[in-house]
């Protein structure tokens, strides 16, 4: 079965972030597909390579980029959502005129339509948030 | 259909919510800090009744919460279990 | 993408206090241009997002409540109000800005986008859709 | 003692505990959404009973709220009212 | 900084849902060091904060509850909570870890560390304080 | 008097940073003093400047630099959230390996001894959060 899963939080401050990456590891390994993980709100910053969590603690944003890598998923960062919190790619560097990126490996930044595509395309829509 | 409620009873009004809207063939799943309305000495167990009820196990364990403590007749589910019951249901909602 | 499905938006936060409100609208205009079966339901502290007269200058953020008369203009027409949770904070429909559509099937006549539900209305309504967004 | 409460009574209990640890002498002022719960036709109103109640005006207004929809005796301040109340008392406690 | 004053650390969310019970544990640990007259408050599902049993290795995140029980060698030995709350929740003291501290004062006697309070008596302990900080 | 200001929350999500803002402008007009703004919790991601807000709303980051600026006030990150959350200035891009800086003018990080400083050397201390 196809999934887009939402993600409303950062990492850190909910248990959002923890809770859909769980999932979404499980729906992988009963051999469902993710079609898509959409960030949206303060779930953006899930998105950001600068996090240094402490050593006894998971890497929340690793973690994502790990997943996406071997699964190959396509996890994108809705741009309105994350020009408000200054999650940054090379393209909205230019753009914006920022001297700094953020974003971390495997995620990339796109508009909310991604999201609804999401929510056509897949058999099923999960939210977690707060 | 799936509902899913992530916050604690005794902080918000989303199981309240959630079990209002319920229909019989419904299912209602805690998960974070909505585990804590599982627990049957609580105030909230009651707005369980009448309702398929399961919670998340991790959640509950992470909180200290034992089975024994849970109200009668809930199913605990570990993240498979879950995807599981998004697979068996049509949709989702998430009470945030 | 040839299919189309019935999506819902499901509001129940307040406006301003956070942003899920605004951001929410956001998709909601974007998805029009999907060309689904769309509604919108406002429940719980949701329904504080419809309320008139609502001016930001004191708290200077930006006051998007006007978008929400311009929804009709994007077909987005099925708008179900709860009625429990209007009641519970002493709110009528009058105290709601009275969103309206045209409907070119009857010659552009103006019909209400507001429906009042009841709980149990409200939700059949949500069980006949196929997605749920969550804000 | 000064009582912060930012959320809808609606929707969190923190109206209910703030209320609830209150002293006479105590002053409760109602920000963000907390200001929901200054308006005299909601059933939350009744919290308020017997205590000394200010609410934001700017947060108000944002809401939409006006002043003859305030329950009784319900001040209105600004920020400049707001520093003037932290002043005055002798801590803020905020309910989150 | 010759002052002392009367700190009261005030918990009321449940832990891992947020990361507020855990980021105000730290505040306590650090605060600890300044010699202030400190306390706690464990109040609406603050009180979860200290229930015996958490096994967080099923969600992949750190179990700090441990932690609660070192309190008492930081000197952080006053530590209310609230019986409403408890009782609301169905917990009795029982289902709290049993935090003790040692009093230099009478030979190292082990005490216990939590005071049940009653809302009322709560109220007093707030309006004690100097400082209060809300997570 | 003397006020010592936390803020638990980011920008954009909550009010929490908008009224902690408003207050802290307030106060100062008033003629108070601002001992210290300490930014905890999400509320670190108040010290971002790669913040690219939309033309018609309000910029939370550039408001409490000039601010900070205009009236020399001493606005603290924590350094553990902020390592949480992904704030980094140049020392800790240094100390933990990172290849860009993202902090804010008017910002520093430092440690929660601040915060209980701020506790005990003010008048007042007011938190605004979630």
């Amino acid at each position: 079965m196809k999934f887009t899963i939402q993600v409303n939080e950062g990492p850190y401050q909910h248990q959002s972030a923890d809770t859909a990456y769980h999932f979404a590891k499980a729906a992988l390994d009963k051999g469902h597909e993710i079609f898509r993980i959409f960030f949206y709100h303060d779930g953006v910053n899930n998105g950001t390579r600068l996090t240094t969590p402490p050593q006894d603690d998971r890497n929340i944003v690793n973690r994502w980029s790990e997943l996406a890598r071997e699964h190959d998923i396509d996890m994108v960062l809705c741009v309105a959502a994350a020009q408000r919190r200054g999650i940054v790619d090379d393209g909205e560097a230019e753009r914006n005129g920022k001297d700094a990126t953020n974003i971390a490996p495997g995620f990339r930044i796109s508009g909310l339509g991604q999201l609804i595509e999401g929510g056509i395309e897949s058999d099923r829509t999960i939210v977690f948030g707060d | 259909m799936l509902h899913l409620v992530n916050k604690s009873p005794y902080d918000g009004s989303n199981l309240n919510t959630a079990t209002s809207i319920m229909k019989s063939g419904d299912t209602l799943l805690l998960i974070e800090d909505g585990v804590y309305g599982a627990v049957k000495a609580g105030k909230a167990a009651s707005l369980l009744e009448g309702h398929t009820v399961s919670v998340l196990g991790p959640d509950l364990a992470a909180r200290g919460i034992t089975k024994d403590k849970l109200a009668d007749g809930i199913n605990v589910v570990d993240y498979a279990g879950f995807v599981d019951m998004v697979e068996a249901n049509d949709k989702v909602q998430s009470w945030l | 993408m040839s299919k189309t499905k019935k999506m819902m938006y499901i509001n129940r936060k307040a406006p301003y206090g956070t942003i899920y409100a605004w951001e929410s609208l956001e998709v909601v205009l974007i998805g029009a241009a999907f060309e689904q079966d769309v509604s919108l339901a406002f429940m719980d502290d949701g329904v504080y997002q419809l309320t008139k007269g609502q001016d930001t200058s004191g708290i200077g953020m930006k006051n998007f409540s006007p978008t929400y008369a311009a929804l009709g203009d994007f077909e987005v027409n099925k708008i179900y109000v709860d009625k429990e949770s209007l009641e519970e904070r002493g709110l009528t429909l009058d105290d709601l800005q009275h969103l309206v559509w045209e409907d070119e099937d009857e010659d552009w006549a103006e019909k209400d986008s507001i429906h009042l539900v009841s709980r149990a209305e409200l939700s059949d309504v949500l069980a006949d859709q196929d997605v749920l967004f969550n804000f």
